[in-house]
């Protein structure tokens, strides 16, 4: 016997959670920006900015893997053909504005990224992983062979330039914030992505892809958006790190970065907007520290340990563990 | 001299054959893989390592306690097969029923952990092995010098392959696993102690690796990453077979070798890339696989 | 002449592989009619289901929408013309709240499924509407709970209105009230009644006390073809019905007991 | 061993149960027992912790506390296999066929826990279907056949307490009336069964006693015999 | 003057992949050899070891050694194997006025393309690689050669410096083929370079390469067919794993050999003593140019690069590890370099008894001549 409930104070009580939410998420941007603007004046910015980089590329493969529920693991192709095609172009076209570069980097990345779709979209679960790992597979064969990437020597020299011609990147602190900006933008975008009508649908194809089609949405053809925002997204990030570092490498290109973002996203918490962030600062500078201390011919090892126990004992990632615990005992 | 694209009928023949032996190795490692994932749903990344740990567990039996090679085809197995289903009972238990992607990580985090102990214990440079007396020397086949070591992998590895695939297939204990891993709750509520089967499926799952370990330790370098970079071709190899597909792992594994021994003919720069182009073709045509089970 | 059915088949056939499945099977959907489909388990009713919306390829025959011919559409675009299903296992989005499963429905209208830039809030506006259907099916107070911890029931009634959000034409039900309970049913057909003003309902169900309620026209399948049609009274009279069928309950409606009526299968 | 004394054998006692799916507590402390050879159903509307009790009783829900007893062992510290060894047979809600084996595997799959079950030829005269569609794979049968399927298979186990949840789901009236059959001649041999059903007029006339389950809790207990006289606390309570 | 009153050198190499053994942690134990041998301290200033792990990774190296010239005032960075890696830091050396030491990278293109007046490569490089020992197998009438190269920028660079010395010499490369990087199995590959029948087979890889196709090659007997086997680059630590059976009479190139004299064995008693093995050329180097940058900062009393570095290049070296070595302009080290056989089970007396020492090959005769440089500093001289 159900009490009789009102249906406009339901609707009422979830519009306010939703203002709640949105005031959440405000003055959790704001910290987390205000964090960011004062960081290079206390840590060293190169090494923000790496993180930042790598930020960006967990963010993008967030969108796809925690948000649409497709695991790619193929994303390092494009992080590294953002970053080939940036530097290739910087370095070969002195008049080319930095920016410039960059979007070219993150435009051929986005094209690629539409290739890879296409060819992997109607694939299911391990298989679309497993499609894109060798699609990638093939990307990497292509680099280590072409004499424009430098083959395992790599691409250096790649100069940092002026954005729009009138700023110096070359100083640290002018790059880091231009970096900044880029990655706010980006992130403020996937934010908008996934709470978006695009990005509800995305939860839904998650969710329960044969009831979406039933209701006449045209999954393959949200999946494929999906995938080509998010290689856009991964793009920007290696063009935007072969711009700071001055180089890019093999190893941006190998399964190995693809499984570190994977990895990245999963300690961070995936499907969690901040997750990727928080894992990519987190793996970045475990690697980072450990390799310059006493343990440094441990690394791998630790490493190793540290996957396991992410998995075994805070599965949710960082933040998805604290989300939880704050539910718990705060909601 | 009969010419096939250029190429001497003979060293085609060699080529060939060359391609089964390696392929029968694809077929060992990617048939545990199938095993494993088939069964467990567990995308094990340790497989490498367990491959790895197969091998140098024959070299260090031997130069600590000088164990032989016979034995050790049995012992290393053993030892890794329980290797194998202490870490299923500590750590892959924990997070079964959860997304493939956890076991993914938490097997490649433990393949980081056994590589990088080992490297600091034992270099990586490479462990010496010396090839057992009586598979010394080999028999001119005409076409070909065909070592007896390379007769002797090709004929076992086979075997093992195939009685692995009966045990499944055709095989009570078999249909326990499949149903086991569709629904272990339900198969344990019919009262089948499923906890013990995955451990031991796991454990023989990796025993598979561990014995093709063995087999490598004669004439492959013997180094704590031999296992981490023919991982993802063996990843690859059970993927077009269709993964879970027992019979398709073995199939493939073979069919893989002999492609691949003739790219390496034919244009041997391509020839770690053409397997992922199979790959990508196979899957272009057959979503899951040349012998995967429909969705 | 075939303006007057708005769904027909035309011989169609479904095989596996050898099995035969469905076996020539010509069926046809007045406007506005409640029809159902019955018989006896595996007679082929989900295939037909399946069939109709794409989710299996036909091996032969050919489908007819509102005289035309559908049999080369793809699934989507047959539930965007307004052929939409429901399923017989219960499809829902687990992790969404119930109000938001029912506005991904809605929001197949809007057409801004692809529009990745625009905020999520614009779908407020389908708020209303979805909490009339919520209403509808009695899932008010559940509007805010996330879906997996509803019990079966109330996923099949969320499904139920899932469906109807998205304003089918014909609507096509396989088996709504499985897995209800008694007053649950009651409010199914109630709900099917209403949804079917105006508009086609083609249902597959075992409970037949909700069939003879409720149905205008009734196709009775066995082994994958028409066995025989008509209304309640006289499918239920045919003894070859009750033999495959029906079996010897002399009404026909399980829940006959005088004071515990229609309770569901 | 005389009817009678099997009567009084207490084949299942539950006491003070309580269940947990993760954060949610869904039971709340059920008290029930059941005797040898009888046919016990749980009433309620949806949600009202049926599934949940069966679960709880294989050990297969997330957390439990409290006591239940099977043939006078305690077996709140066994693992399921443990459960099923002592001769319980559970047919699931959502029928859990599996889809890597065909209908005859599915069939021949859970171990045989206790001699006297039936045989594969009774069961496929009792279901022909299964029997027609014998070397298909199990999860392409119909929905209907998939139930028989789940009930068919636990017959085969000889288990001596079957706990059946919402078996005539989906069935056509003839197989409805036939399980029926099938009931009553378990019954007859002694089993105990445990039954959920939403289809009150489909176990009305098998049962000997009733609980009706609320918010996880037992609310009521009718006898066979005091059916029309409780009918409409009953009705109330079905919300009929 | 010597900032800080302190000399800080970081010593950066891979630790745990691929090159952890020829360089890696035992690396850092020659370094420390040489600062030990100052006694810590080097007028007067306090000599300081920091140390990294580059994980084979450029992105990780330039945030390491930016950070060590930018923040925590590292004067030399040592070490240094992966190409990519070295490449990456000669940059940042050169942008900060620092000074590195190359000693484990093979690429010639270091102190050629990539030449920055920062940083030095000292132990070898694949043109002595190529020149030692194909002139010397051609000479001893090894006429038609089939090249097993590992299909990325170092193995092209010894392909072509290979083909350019046999060819010099009056040889012929019937054949070459490239085989992706990293094989695990080269039968294929072997078998045919088999049929290709010619006189030697040389292989133009490393690590697990060149090792697996040395196995694979015994195995088949490709020297029992009548060919002769030559390694290219192949380090002791490489043969030690292969053992004596499997790697005898292969002959390679190296640049310096742990049991050449008294004060290489004085040496590497100590070596072992700290670290359990025999040193490679590469270890050998690292204490050598160690050495030798703290007797130029000693004879300075600066730490400023390029005065240090004009020093080192002012002053022939002449250590246990190179007599008469000099550093020339582009920055390359060069010296003496040998011609080496693997012995036979027979002749090894011990398990790091693997080479006999066939031939010296000169300094002047081993590394590519200046004339041949690409590298702007040599042309502005
Ligand atoms: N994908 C498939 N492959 C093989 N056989 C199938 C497949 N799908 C259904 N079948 C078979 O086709 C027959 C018809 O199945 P269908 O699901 O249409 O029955 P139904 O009439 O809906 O029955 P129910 O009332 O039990 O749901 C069954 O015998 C079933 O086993
Ligand atoms: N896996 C689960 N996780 C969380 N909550 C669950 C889960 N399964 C069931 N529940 C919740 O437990 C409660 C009882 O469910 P149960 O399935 O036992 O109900 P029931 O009485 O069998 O009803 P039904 O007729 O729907 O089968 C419901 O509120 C349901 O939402
Ligand atoms: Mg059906
Ligand atoms: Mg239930």
């Amino acid at each position: 016997m159900t009490q009789p409930v009102n249906p406009a104070d339901i609707h009422n009580t979830i519009l306010a959670q939703q203002k709640a939410e949105d005031r959440k998420k405000l003055a959790i941007n704001t910290v987390f920006i205000a964090i960011l603007l004062v960081a290079p004046f206390v840590l060293y910015p190169v090494f923000l900015m790496k993180i930042l980089c790598f930020a960006l590329f967990a963010v993008a493969f967030n969108l796809l893997f925690g948000f649409t529920g497709l695991l790619s693991f193929g994303h390092a192709a494009f992080l590294a053909t953002g970053g080939y095609t940036t530097g290739y172009l910087l370095s070969q076209h002195s008049g080319l504005t930095t920016e410039l570069g960059i979007l070219a980097g993150t435009l051929v990345a986005t094209v690629l990224g539409l290739a890879f779709a296409l060819l992997s979209i109607r694939r299911q679960g391990i298989y679309f992983a497993m499609v894109t790992l060798a699609l990638s597979q093939l990307v990497f064969f292509f680099y280590v062979q072409s004499p424009f990437t430098g083959g395992e020597d790599g691409m250096h020299g790649i100069p940092r330039g002026e954005l729009f011609g009138l700023i110096s990147l070359e100083d640290n602190h002018n790059m880091y914030y231009f970096v900044l900006a880029v990655f706010i933008a980006c992130y403020v975008l996937v934010q908008r992505v996934v709470s978006s009508p695009f990005g509800q649908v995305l939860r839904a194809i998650k969710q329960n892809e044969p009831r979406a089609v039933s209701l006449g949405y045209n999954v393959d053809r949200h999946k494929v958006l999906a995938f080509v925002i998010s290689a856009a997204l991964a793009g920007l990030a290696g063009s935007l790190k072969s711009v700071v570092f001055q180089l890019a490498s093999l190893n941006d290109a190998h399964w190995h970065m693809s499984g570190e973002v994977i990895l990245m996203t999963l300690v961070g918490g995936m499907g969690t907007l901040l997750g990727p962030v928080v894992g990519a600062t987190f793996v970045v500078n475990v690697e980072y520290q450990l390799s310059q201390g006493p343990l440094r011919d441990w690394v791998d090892p630790i490493l190793g340990g540290i996957f396991v126990l992410t998995v075994l004992a805070f599965r949710n990632g960082i933040v998805g563990e604290i989300q939880k615990f704050v539910r718990r005992n705060l909601g | 001299m009969t010419m096939i694209f250029g190429v001497p009928l003979a060293v085609l023949s060699g080529q060939l054959l060359i391609g089964v032996i390696n392929g029968a190795f694809y077929a060992l490692l990617s048939l545990g893989l199938a095993v494993i994932f088939g069964l467990l749903k567990i995308i094990n990344f340790a497989h490498g390592a367990m491959y790895m740990l197969g091998a140098m567990a024959t070299v260090i039996l031997f130069d600590a306690l000088g164990v032989n090679y016979w034995v050790a085809l049995f012992l290393a197995p053993l030892l890794v097969g329980v290797f194998g289903m202490l870490v299923e009972y500590f750590l892959l238990r924990r997070i079964a029923g959860q997304d493939h992607i956890y076991s993914l990580l938490l097997t490649f985090g433990i393949a980081l952990l056994v590589q990088g102990v080992l490297t600091n214990l034992y270099g990586v440079s490479g462990l010496r092995y010396a090839m057992p007396d009586m598979f010394k020397g080999g028999i001119n086949l005409g076409f070909m010098f065909l070592p007896y070591y390379r007769a002797w992998v090709i004929g076992v590895a086979l075997l093992v392959c195939f009685g692995t695939w009966f045990m499944i297939e055709k095989t009570k204990l078999g249909a326990y696993l499949r149903a086991g891993t569709e629904d272990a709750q339900l198969m344990q509520g019919f009262g089948v102690n499923v906890p013990l089967l995955v451990s031991l499926t796991y454990g023989f799952g990796v025993m598979l690796a561990a014995f093709a370990g063995v087999l490598a330790a004669p004439i492959y370098s013997v180094t704590p990453v031999m296992g981490s970079h023919i991982l993802i071709v063996v990843f690859a190899v059970v993927v077009i077979g269709g993964m879970g597909s027992i019979g398709g792992a073995i199939i493939t594994g073979v069919l893989m070798g002999v492609i691949e021994g003739l790219t390496k003919t034919f244009y041997p720069p391509a020839s770690s890339a053409v397997i992922f182009l199979v790959m990508v073709v196979v899957l272009m045509v057959r979503p899951t696989g040349l012998f995967g089970k429909e969705a | 002449m075939t303006e007057a059915y708005v769904l027909e088949t035309r011989n169609l056939v479904k095989e596996f592989k050898g099995f035969v499945a469905v076996n020539d099977v010509n069926l046809k959907i007045r406007q506005g009619d409640i029809h159902a489909l019955i018989g006896p388990n595996g007679a082929g009713k989900t295939t037909v289901f399946n069939l109709l919306t794409k989710f299996l390829i036909p091996t032969r025959g050919q489908i007819l929408y509102k005289g035309e011919d559908i049999t080369a559409l793809k699934s989507a675009t047959i539930a965007r013309r307004g052929v939409v299903r429901s399923f017989q296992i219960s499809a829902v989005f687990p992790h969404m709240t119930a109000l938001e499963n029912i506005r991904v429905a809605l929001q197949s209208f809007e057409g801004n499924s692809y529009r990745f830039w625009q905020s999520g809030r614009r779908l407020n506006r389908l708020n209303e509407r979805a909490m009339e259907l919520l209403d509808a099916v009695g899932l008010t107070e559940f509007a805010n709970t996330t879906t997996v911890e509803l019990a079966y029931g109330r996923k099949r009634a969320l499904e139920l209105a899932t469906t109807l959000a998205m304003e089918p034409d014909v609507l096509l039900l396989d088996e709504p009230t499985q897995g209800m309970g008694t007053e649950d049913v009651e409010r199914v057909v109630a709900l099917v009644r209403k949804a079917a003003e105006g508009r086609t309902v083609l249902m597959v169900e075992h409970n037949l006390s909700v069939v003879s309620k409720l149905c205008d026209r009734i196709t009775v399948l066995a082994q994958g073809a028409v066995l025989t049609e008509g209304d309640y009274a006289t499918v239920s009279a045919d003894p070859r019905v009750r033999e495959v069928y029906m079996g010897t309950e002399s009404s026909g409606e399980r829940g006959a007991a005088p004071s515990v009526p229609e309770a569901a299968s | 061993m005389t009817h009678a004394s099997n009567r009084e054998y207490e084949q299942l006692r539950i006491s003070g149960l309580h269940a947990f799916y993760g954060e949610s507590h869904i039971l709340h402390g059920i008290d029930l027992v059941v005797h040898r050879g009888e046919l016990v159903t749980l009433l309620g509307r949806n949600g009202a912790g049926r599934s949940t009790t069966l679960k709880a009783i294989m050990n297969m829900v997330g957390r439990r506390t409290g006591s239940i007893m099977v043939n006078g062992e305690e077996t709140m510290a066994c693992a399921p296999h443990h459960i099923a060894r002592l001769g319980v047979g559970y047919c699931p809600e959502h029928r859990g066929i599996f889809s890597s084996l065909n209908v005859q595997e599915n069939l021949t799959l859970p171990p045989v826990v206790r001699s006297g079950g039936m045989s594969l030829e009774e069961i496929y005269t009792m279901f022909p279907n299964l029997y027609e569609r014998r070397f298909s794979q199990g999860t392409k049968l119909s929905g209907g056949e998939q139930q028989m399927l789940a009930m068919a298979r636990i017959l085969r186990t000889g288990a001596n307490m079957l706990l059946l949840d919402e078996i005539t789901e989906g069935l056509a009236p003839v197989i409805v009336e036939k399980l029926g059959d099938v009931l009553v001649a378990l019954k007859n041999k002694g089993l105990t069964i445990v039954l959920v059903e939403q289809n009150f007029h489909f176990a009305a006339p098998l049962a000997d006693r009733h609980y009706v389950v609320e918010h996880g809790q037992i609310v009521e207990e009718i006898r066979a015999d005091e059916l029309s006289a409780k009918q409409s606390v009953l009705d109330s309570y079905l919300g009929v | 003057d010597i900032s800080d009153n302190t000399i800080k050198i970081g010593y950066l190499a891979d630790m745990s992949g691929t090159y952890r053994d020829l360089a890696g942690p035992n690396g850092l134990a020659a370094l420390n050899m040489a600062v030990e041998d100052f006694g810590g301290k080097v007028n007067g200033a306090k000599i300081e070891v920091v140390s990294a792990d580059d994980r084979n990774s450029p992105d990780v190296a330039s945030s390491t050694v930016r950070r060590w010239l930018e923040n925590d005032d590292v004067d030399l960075v040592a070490g240094l194997v992966a190409s990519s890696v070295s490449i990456a830091v000669s940059d940042i050396l050169e942008e900060n006025d620092k000074l590195g030491i190359v000693s484990g990278s093979a690429a010639s293109s270091i102190t050629n393309e990539h030449c920055t007046p920062n940083h030095i490569h000292y132990v070898y490089d694949t043109y002595p690689l190529a020149n030692g020992t194909a002139s010397a197998v051609v000479k001893e009438g090894g006429k038609s050669w089939f090249i097993l190269t590992a299909d990325y920028a170092f193995g092209h660079a010894l392909e072509s410096d290979v083909t350019r010395v046999v060819e010099a010499n009056g040889g012929e490369v019937i054949g070459t083929l490239r085989h992706p990087f990293p094989t695990p199995d080269f039968s294929s590959f072997i078998l045919q370079a088999q049929a290709s029948g010619a006189d030697v087979v040389a292989l133009a890889n490393a690590g697990a390469d060149t090792t697996n196709a040395i196995n694979t090659a015994s195995e088949f007997g490709i020297t029992q067919s009548g060919q002769t086997l030559a390694a290219l680059l192949l380090f002791l630590t490489d043969v030690h794993a292969l053992g004596v059976e499997a790697a005898q009479g292969i002959q390679l190139t190296t640049g310096w050999y742990w049991d050449m004299n008294d004060e290489t064995r004085a040496w590497s008693d100590r070596f072992m003593e700290k670290t359990g093995v025999r040193p490679t050329m590469v270890h050998a180097g690292i204490y050598s140019s160690t050495l030798q940058y703290l007797k130029a900062v000693e004879a300075t009393g600066s730490d400023d690069a390029q005065t240090v570095r004009k020093h080192m290049m002012e002053t022939p070296i002449n250590d246990m590890f190179a007599k008469n070595g000099r550093i020339r302009a582009d920055g390359r080290m060069v010296h003496d370099m040998y011609l080496a056989e693997v012995k036979t089970p027979a002749e090894s007396k011990s398990e790091w008894d693997l080479y006999k020492i066939l031939r010296t090959i000169p300094a002047d005769e081993a590394y590519r001549p200046l004339s041949e440089s690409k590298c702007p500093l040599v042309s502005s001289k």
